[in-house]
């Protein structure tokens, strides 16, 4: 049962490795975000807002979660994502972010649910 | 021509301290011929412990001097003892990657004691800028010249004139034959790392003092900065570091001048790939010898 | 599986292929502080392949290894005759400079109304092949560890090739390795060449997993961090190098243990390990005790032994 | 049996898991020319070594006048009185033949002393003074030599330990330097002599060992076996020949 799904699983990757599906056909997200240093030292209330990049739509009906990364030191800080919650208006959502350190961070926007998606926004953390 | 003056009297400013922190390399490789990547970031611990009491005491320029030049010695004599006295003979690549685990460490124990990205660094002299002519001077960075000529005549006298310099010169030269005439071979690579990281601090400490501002970045500055002026000049000599340390100021500086900011840090490895290809001994060094004390086939 | 352990895992995989590429060098002998460039020269070379020219995936990764490779030979000729320690200090040069030229690369081209492709120092976004495809995630991940096993199963035929013994030749010692009429040479810039195109591969890979990627990112750190997996998991096999990257990111980066002080211990605990263990824990000596251990419990006819005699 | 000035018993070093010297036993009479001789790879030059302490001994002693040598740091050695001529002549390269000199003193503080030492040494050594400011590494072999004799007694060493002085060097120059050994030991130095050039060995030593394998297979006087045997014997090898 597993190898059969392992086997479709690899089949599938290959057929799109080879022949990449038309690139219209999916939602491209867009996002801006803005975090805020909290009393917490390290700890970042982040505000999200996601629309699709062609059409400026909210994105609702998705499953945001928000990890970070360092372009410095690649791998090394690889923080377990946090799932944010949507709040306000369609399309807004919020995280906390406990980071290690202050400095430059990718903030890694991975979007599931009706559409999948991957934002990379790069922010400074910090005082300055 | 008064720009091309007024830049490379600048480069030779800049150029000072990267002979200084060449002058450190160069006194370790010299000794355990191996590369110690800690170097920079031993530094670092001196820098920012000179940065925490500034910060938490409002230490003065130069209480903060010497907690720069005494923590950057501590820290060189942690990386000699965990890293390189215990390897025996030929674990070249042990011992250096052994130097970047413990860079790591450091780096991170720093930031712990300091986690704010920039620091303020007390200056070494305040004061308007000197104007001769077409020419402008700033006070410090002169202060920082003399300073570092100085330095370098201390080492110097330490080098040329006291037993443990001998032991150095020694060791460097030749370590079994060093052994044989006598030489505590271990207390000199004690010391060379001590006085070494010492030499580096200081030459941290004015810059960072020209600067007035400290960043966790600062570690991996100073082992590169001294790695290519040590490599200008050529391996394990101390005149070459301090004329690899002034060309590498000068270089960078007019490149600065003539292009920007990012020319600046390309044409310094453009300048260490060319010299590693064209003249690998540096252009005061001898061309190296077959030394398999480098080289990840002895260990 | 958890979405955090397949990103670890993931990126476990990917790293994995920059430690096998300098662990390859450390066979012929060479400690490389560069492997970095071509991972980032890769890295470069699918995303733009995939998210500007809208290339498919597999011919984005075959011209990652391919950029990776011919750069790797392009400054493996003026340093070829360079050893140790000046070897070293000129692959970092060259990473260096890669690094900023990376920083100084604008070319940017306009998809479904957005500018995408490397934007200098603020690097390169939106490489989202793997999403417009719906690639999953674990799938993803079992595509990198289905390119990491067969780079593996590569190097292990390579070892065992008159090539692989040349390279161990050449590492162990090169003047005897030249009176045995091994080609240096030529062998060296083999070896550089298929270590540049590992990383290139491990660099496609990054890219289309992490989707942005800037110069930053090649910064000498990996380059050491690269070298480091190699002497920490050990020199004696090509595991060695993917037992240091587990170690590192795997039990020490994304377990929340020591967060904060993970360096501290990370770093004091290798630098013991090597006193003790200078060709890390997988090193020769264990390799063919762990052999001989399988052989005698796993005996095998003694006729196959034969094959290594030619 | 006159006083003996070095003891070594049982002694055992190793290269990793190699052992070099499988239990050395060997005594070196004092104010005498003791000589070594055995095939490469007998463990010669690890004795030699473990004696200065560069090497540490794995089991054994090695007594200096009945004083324990083990365990000490080569420093510690030479400030004990011994120096090791080593093989392959190690001097400073990069550092004048008098500043060569200066090192061989590095132990002691007298300058008046070493200064006439160094005088001493120039009028032993004529070809050095005139040398005195050259690199020692653009000397000639035998000038290297000579001057790693002279640096290593300019520590003033009862017992002078000597790693194959002749190796590659002219006949000439060899004959030498065999002076020079005899000089030395007439003035009252000790000298324990590892040798390849088993002819001129003889001639100067008051009593020669074989090593073979790591372990001490013969000892004698010269005249006790005629040389071509003792040939046979150091470079051919016999203790193993019945084996099958």
């Amino acid at each position: 049962m597993k190898k059969t799904a392992m086997l479709s699983a690899a089949a599938f990757i290959g057929i799109n490795l080879v022949f990449p599906a038309a690139a219209a056909q999916n939602i491209r997200a867009k996002a801006d975000v803005v975090c805020e240093p909290t009393k917490e030292n390290l700890t970042y209330d982040c505000k999200i807002k996601l629309v699709d990049a062609r059409t400026n739509a909210p994105l609702t009906g998705v499953t945001l979660t928000v990890g970070a990364d360092m372009p410095s030191m690649p791998g090394v800080h690889n923080l377990r994502s946090v799932i944010a919650q949507a709040q306000g208006d369609p399309g807004n959502y919020r995280a906390i972010l406990e980071l290690e350190m202050t400095g430059v961070w990718a903030l890694r926007l991975d979007i599931t649910g009706a559409t999948r998606d991957r934002v990379v926004k790069v922010l400074r953390f910090g005082d300055d | 021509m008064i720009d091309f003056v007024q830049t490379t009297v600048d480069g030779v400013m800049v150029g000072c301290s990267y002979g200084l922190l060449a002058i450190g390399f160069t006194l370790i490789f010299g000794v355990i011929r191996r590369l110690n990547l800690s170097y920079g970031p031993s530094i670092m611990v001196g820098a920012y412990l000179g940065t925490f009491l500034y910060v938490q005491f409002g230490a003065g320029p130069l209480l903060v001097a010497v907690a720069v030049v005494a923590g950057a010695a501590i820290a060189g004599i942690y990386v000699e003892r965990l890293c390189f006295a215990p390897m025996k003979g030929g674990a070249g690549v042990a011992s250096m990657v052994s130097s970047f685990a413990i860079w790591m460490q450091l780096e991170q124990a720093m930031i712990l004691l300091l986690p704010r990205h920039t620091y303020a660094f007390p200056a070494l002299a305040t004061g308007a800028p000197w104007e001769f002519g077409p020419f402008t001077l700033r006070p410090d960075q002169l202060l920082m010249l003399i300073l570092a000529i100085a330095t370098g005549i201390i080492v110097n006298t330490i080098i040329y004139r006291t037993r443990f310099g001998t032991g150095l010169r020694l060791v460097t030269s030749n370590q079994i034959a060093a052994h044989l005439v006598g030489v505590n071979v271990r207390n000199v690579m004690l010391g060379a790392f001590a006085l070494a990281s010492a030499v580096g601090g200081f030459a941290g400490f004015l810059v960072l003092a020209i600067d007035q501002q400290v960043t966790p970045m600062f570690g991996m500055w100073a082992t590169i900065k001294g790695l290519i002026a040590m490599m200008i000049g050529g391996l394990g000599s101390v005149p070459g570091a301090i004329a690899g340390g002034l060309v590498l100021g000068v270089i960078e500086a007019h490149a600065q001048g003539l292009v920007g900011p990012q020319a600046r840090d390309l044409t310094a490895y453009l300048l260490l790939f060319l010299c590693l290809v064209l003249r690998p001994g540096g252009l005061f060094g001898k061309a190296p010898e077959a030394d398999g004390a480098f080289s990840s086939r002895s260990t | 599986m958890d979405d955090h352990v397949v990103s670890v895992l993931s990126n476990i995989g990917v790293i994995s292929f920059v430690a096998l590429s300098a662990y390859l060098l450390l066979l012929t002998g060479e400690i490389s502080f560069g492997q970095q460039a071509f991972f980032g020269i890769g890295a470069y070379a699918a995303a733009i392949a995939t998210a500007m020219w809208g290339w498919p995936l597999a011919a984005g990764l075959m011209l990652g290894a391919l950029a990776g490779a011919s750069s790797a030979l392009l400054v493996g000729l003026p340093t070829l005759r360079l050893h140790g320690l000046y070897f070293a200090v000129a692959t970092l040069a060259f990473a260096e400079m890669i690094r900023i030229l990376l920083e100084l690369f604008h070319y940017q081209v306009a998809v479904d109304g957005e500018l995408v492709g490397p934007n200098g120092t603020d690097g390169f976004g939106g490489i989202r092949y793997v999403f417009q495809n719906k690639i999953g995630a674990f799938e993803y991940m079992l595509l990198i560890y289905t390119l990491l096993a067969t780079a593996l199963a590569g190097l292990w035929l390579l070892e065992r090739s008159r090539l692989g013994v040349a390279f161990r030749m050449i590492g162990g010692d090169e003047t005897l390795a030249k009176t045995s009429g091994i080609a240096i040479t030529r062998h060296r810039m083999i070896a550089a060449a298929l270590a540049g195109a590992l990383a290139g591969i491990g660099g496609g890979l990054y890219a289309h997993l992490t989707t942005y990627i800037e110069p930053r990112i090649f910064d000498i750190m990996l380059g050491v961090h690269a070298l480091a997996y190699g002497l920490i998991g050990g020199l004696g096999t090509a595991l060695g190098p993917l037992l240091g990257v587990l170690i590192d990111i795997g039990l020490l980066g994304s377990t929340r243990l020591f967060s904060g002080y993970r360096m501290i211990v990370f770093g004091g605990l290798v630098a013991v390990l090597l006193i003790f263990r200078p060709r890390g824990l997988l090193n020769e000596e264990m390799v063919h005790r762990i052999g001989s251990f399988w052989r005698r419990v796993w005996p095998t006819d003694p006729s196959q032994k034969s094959h290594g005699k030619t | 049996m006159s006083a003996e000035i070095l003891k070594v018993s049982g002694l055992a070093t190793s290269y990793g898991k190699i052992e070099a010297l499988k239990g050395v036993d060997l005594r070196v009479e004092s104010g005498k020319v003791t000589c070594l001789l055995g095939p490469n790879g007998a463990g010669k030059t690890t004795l030699m070594m473990t004696i200065a302490g560069i090497l540490q001994a794995r089991r054994g002693s090695i007594l200096l006048e009945g004083k324990q040598l083990v365990g000490l740091s080569p420093a510690n050695i030479v400030t004990q009185g011994v120096a090791l001529v080593p093989e392959n002549r190690l001097v400073f390269p990069q550092m004048s033949v008098r500043e060569n000199l200066l090192a061989g003193a590095y132990q002691r503080n007298d300058k008046v002393g070493i200064a006439g030492d160094i005088e001493r040494m120039y009028t032993r050594f004529p070809r050095l003074r005139e040398r005195s400011e050259q690199l020692a590494g653009t000397l000639s072999g035998g000038e290297q030599q000579m001057l790693a004799v002279a640096r290593a007694l300019m520590s003033r060493p009862r017992l002078l330990l000597m790693d194959e002085p002749s190796l590659g060097l002219a006949p000439m120059v060899v004959a030498d330097i065999f002076r020079i050994i005899s000089e030395l030991n007439r003035d009252g130095t000790s000298i324990f002599l590892v040798e390849q050039n088993a002819h001129m060995a003889l001639q100067v030593a008051h009593h020669f060992y074989l090593m073979e394998q790591g372990k001490v297979t013969f000892d004698g006087t010269p005249g006790e076996l005629a040389e071509d045997e003792v040939i046979q014997r150091a470079y051919l090898g016999t203790s193993r020949r019945s084996d099958p």
